[in-house]
């Protein structure tokens, strides 16, 4: 049992076997991306009825709240994906990390961008300071830091580790930073945006929403994995299953 | 002192040299040669713990390291620097031993001036100190002659002499033979050709 | 060993005389410039003591991160900093005594400073002891985060800015707390839960920054 | 001679990649810090546009701070700096190319940044022009004036310190005009006395700047 | 090529070594001798104008510096580096002639890789592609074997003495003899009693 486990895990750490396992997975999460966006933005879009106080201009919710949800979602993958690679030396973990690093910084920015967007209409300013924003945007900052070591550090093995340590202190930082802004937002200023308190949204309005949540993250899903496996080969070059792949691919 | 198993250490993924297999015991003084940038610098990173990116295995005993850089702190004195490392391997020196040090390393005069005030031979004498005054059985050390006159490389050539006689194993890259006749000679020498499968 | 290994962290702060008065130095420098440039700020809006908390908060922050990126450059450049890893028999000891003397010629200083600088930003005399102990318990958080983050970007050639980014956002809530808590006392509010939350985050963070702190070293040693 | 020392500069500008997005990064973060830690401020003062300009030019003046100190650090280390001065045939030009690149990395990004960075501090969109003119013509000095400080401090073990406290005081005319530019801006009055003293300020510092730097420089090298 | 005249270094206002009178022309290698802290590497960077603290005086033409630090700059290349330092001497160079100069240094198949990743060794031959290529006739070198392996030591002794032989003039700090039959020993000794008046 332990060894079988143990085997598993072993597997986990091979690049090759990672790389077999996904080739399904990515066709699958692409399709379902397409599928999931196609739908919720045409839902969502043209179908669901505009709001009583903010007429169409709520329709910016279905990419602004993706977007946010998975602005930390992956920041807290590549958190563990660094605990994970500091304790057990896993290669695959980094990889992980490279690719969705610059995911999470742009999607990070488009929440940013839309929160923004949105604000013009119904705030009546470009931005204001508030918990959600403020948080959002340090959450952009760290995505920003670590990518601004991984660019200082030209040696592969040791970008892996700094990365990951810093990647790991930051996710612990996360829910502290979160907590604090997010008291800090009702210390200083009346939640008069209603940002925490759910809209109660009528079903054919959080019924897209869903679909849209769920294609950002078959999207990432996609780009992730693709990125990976582009990775894994770009890095495993000189093995001979990634050879042989290649003639695989060229044989079609 | 210390085994090598196949050891071969890496850089940006990439091997420096042949394999290495070896033992060393207590006495042994063994002589690290080969070109420059053949690793010798690495593989003794390595043997310290500060290098972490080879093939094989090793075992070894804490040491002694001394590496291209001298580790002395230029706002304090000689006296004080070695004060500092004693106390972190966590031993306690009386003076006395400390100043015998320095004299035998012949720098006794600049014991209490600042190492910023002293030139590049200077302060490795004061290195030398070091050396004499850990308690660890294995030194390694990068090439040690540099900036040393002719006759601190004497004294380094019989300080490590003495230690290897007291039961220490020293392992010492260099470029400049040492003046010393019971030695092993490793000749790291790049790998013949890359493993290709 | 810790004794030795702070004998020498002593005999430094004293021969390197800067260290101690040039982070007060250039705090009061910073809230000198403040004063300058928006007088508005400090001179009409503090003495609603609304932001004066804010600003002081922040000066130390960036005070802080000024002081961060000396702090084991010179051990890197020197090789000290590999013979420590070496040659230690306890590394985490010897970190943790030197994150300490960074607070010591910090931190410490700071809070020392405190009330001068309190005053002068216009808090009412009545919060000057909540703004020290808003900054006793504060300000090792930041020595210690602040260490992990210099400990990483040592071996840079432009460490500062990277370090900076790496680490402002993790003094987030210390800032946010240690503002709140001078900000309570100087409304006259119950500034103990702000205190209680202060004390808590330098916890964590010292049980985090050392063990973060060695890998840190670490990293940056197989650079060279 | 010039293209080739320029050449260098870019080459590492391009190499060490943080060096561009970092003072952004940074300049922006600091911003947040003080719209988190003193709200009142950014919110509701500088609505009525009088201090926004005031902390935007304190910014601007800690970020190239920051920047300022690995400004010859890293060639001072590596013994590049020694180099410079024995085998240029005019060491004057190589430190003014150094200079110029510095601004470019800094003061010319944080120019390209601070539209922005206005509207992030509440500053109204009328102002942006001016914004940018006050930045484009104060920030050459701050880089000039900072290099000579740089140059003096680079040998020095805890250098950033002590570089911010030689440095400030000279930065002084230049915040009080340039942040005085904005508020006039802001005020809708006319601007352009302001700017002329800007400018005059810029060329009075690059007609100093290099020779200064360069007698810093030989202080810092005697040293060793 | 430079004249000393009664010259005598000083740090921290005491002199280094007893005053030094020699002239030196075209063609003359010197060896520069001392034991450690006796005033090499002080009257180096004298001669090259980094230190201004001595009594009587000397002149001298533009020179080669090459000192404890070598002064490449990691983030570029070797070939980048020399393309800037010719540049700084006010020279063009041909892509060729660097090539040149690094292949008979040893150190061609490194010539685009960066500084940093290099060994102490491989960066002590990039600086000495470096003295090559300058247009300058007098070098002043500070303990330039240190670091090279043997192969490379012999090129540094060519190096020098090619550039003796087509009218330049060498000035040499070290402790390990140059392998050239042409030399000018200058050893450094220690002021015998200072001039106590
Ligand atoms: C730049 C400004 C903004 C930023 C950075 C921002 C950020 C965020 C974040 C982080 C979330 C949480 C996503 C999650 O559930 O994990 C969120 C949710 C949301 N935001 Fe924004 N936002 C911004 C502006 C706006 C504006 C102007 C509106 C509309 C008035 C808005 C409406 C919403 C709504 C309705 C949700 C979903 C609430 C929930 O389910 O809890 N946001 N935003
Ligand atoms: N940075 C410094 N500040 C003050 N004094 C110094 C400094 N560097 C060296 N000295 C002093 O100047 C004297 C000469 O130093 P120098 O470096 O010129 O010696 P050297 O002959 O090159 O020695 P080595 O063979 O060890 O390189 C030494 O006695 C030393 O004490
Ligand atoms: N910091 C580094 N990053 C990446 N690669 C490096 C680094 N330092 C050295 N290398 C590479 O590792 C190899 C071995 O270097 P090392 O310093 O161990 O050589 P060495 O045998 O000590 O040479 P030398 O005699 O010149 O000191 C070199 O070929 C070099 O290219
Ligand atoms: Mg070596
Ligand atoms: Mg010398």
């Amino acid at each position: 049992m332990l060894a079988a486990l143990k085997r598993l895990w072993h597997k986990l750490g091979s690049p090759r076997w990672f790389f077999a396992l996904t080739s399904f997975w990515v066709s699958l999460l692409g399709w379902a991306a397409l599928l999931f966006l196609l739908v919720g933005a045409v839902w969502g879009l043209a179908f669901a009825p505009a709001d009583y106080q903010q007429g169409n201009s709520f329709r910016i919710m279905y990419v602004h709240v993706p977007a946010a949800m998975l602005a930390q979602s992956l920041y807290i993958g590549m958190g563990v994906a660094g605990f994970i690679g500091l304790v057990w030396r896993m290669k695959l973990t980094d990889v992980f990390i490279a690719a969705s690093l610059p995911l999470g910084m742009v999607v990070t920015a488009l929440a940013l961008f839309s929160g923004s967007v949105w604000g013009r209409p119904t705030w009546g300013s470009w931005w204001e300071w508030d918990g959600r924003t403020v948080s959002t945007l340090v959450l952009f900052f760290l995505y920003v830091g670590i990518y601004a070591l991984r660019e200082a550090i030209a040696d592969m093995q040791l970008r892996a580790r700094a990365s990951a340590l810093l990647a790991m202190v930051g996710t612990v930082n996360i829910p502290i930073i979160k907590y604090s802004v997010e008291w800090w937002n009702t210390l200083h200023q009346p939640a008069s945006f209603g940002l925490t308190q759910k809209p109660a949204m009528p079903s054919e309005m959080w019924l897209p929403l869903l679909v849209m949540v769920l294609g950002f993250y078959a999207l990432a899903g996609f780009v992730v994995l693709t990125r990976m496996r582009a990775e894994i080969l770009h890095r495993e070059g000189s093995a001979r299953w990634v050879g042989e792949w290649i003639a695989g691919r060229r044989a079609i | 002192m210390f085994t090598l198993n196949q050891l071969c250490c890496e850089r940006d993924g990439r091997d420096l040299f042949a394999p290495l297999t070896l033992g060393v015991a207590a006495g042994d003084y063994v002589e690290l040669l080969g070109a420059n940038g053949s690793g010798k610098s690495t593989l003794l990173r390595t043997l310290a713990g500060l290098h972490s990116q080879f093939s094989g295995s090793y075992e070894t005993v804490p040491a002694v390291y001394q590496g291209h850089r001298l580790g002395l702190d230029d706002l304090l004195t000689p006296v004080e620097n070695l004060l500092w490392f004693a106390g972190l391997e966590g031993a306690t020196l009386s003076l006395d031993r400390i100043l015998d040090a320095l004299q035998e390393t012949g720098i006794l005069t600049e014991a209490y001036d600042n190492c910023a005030a002293m030139s590049a031979g200077q302060q490795r004498r004061v290195a030398m100190a070091r050396w004499m005054l850990s308690q660890r059985k294995l030194w390694l050390l990068d090439e040690p002659l540099t900036a040393l006159d002719i006759e601190a490389q004497a004294v380094a050539s019989r300080i490590i002499k003495e230690h290897c006689a007291s039961g220490g194993a020293v392992i010492c890259a260099t470029h400049q033979p040492l003046d010393l006749t019971d030695k092993t000679t490793l000749t790291l020498t790049p790998q013949l050709a890359e493993t290709a499968s | 060993m810790i004794g030795s290994l702070l004998r020498r962290e002593w005999q430094i702060l004293r021969r390197a005389k800067g260290a101690v008065i040039n982070p007060m130095a250039f705090l009061f420098l910073s809230a000198t410039l403040f004063a300058i440039a928006a007088p508005a700020l400090v001179i009409q809006q503090t003495s609603q003591g609304a932001s004066a908390a804010g600003i002081l908060w922040t000066l130390v922050l960036l005070t802080q991160l000024l002081a961060l990126d000396g702090m084991y450059r010179r051990d890197f450049d020197s090789g000290l900093l590999e013979q420590l890893l070496v040659t230690a028999q306890v590394p985490f000891v010897a970190v943790l005594s030197r994150i300490f003397m960074q607070w010591l010629s910090t931190g410490f200083i700071i809070v020392l400073a405190s009330p001068l600088l309190a005053v002068l930003l216009g808090l009412s005399v009545e919060t000057l002891p909540a703004t020290a102990v808003a900054l006793l318990l504060g300000t090792p958080t930041l020595s210690l985060l602040g260490s992990i983050g210099a400990s990483v970007t040592v071996g840079f050639n432009r460490g500062g800015v990277i370090l900076a980014l790496l680490v402002l956002p993790l003094f987030l809530p210390t800032l946010i707390f240690g503002a709140d808590l001078v900000e309570a006392a100087q409304a006259g509010r119950d500034f103990m839960p702000q205190a209680y939350v202060l004390g808590l985050i330098s916890l964590g963070a010292l049980a985090l920054a050392p063990f973060a702190t060695l890998a840190g070293l670490k990293i940056s040693l197989e650079m060279q």
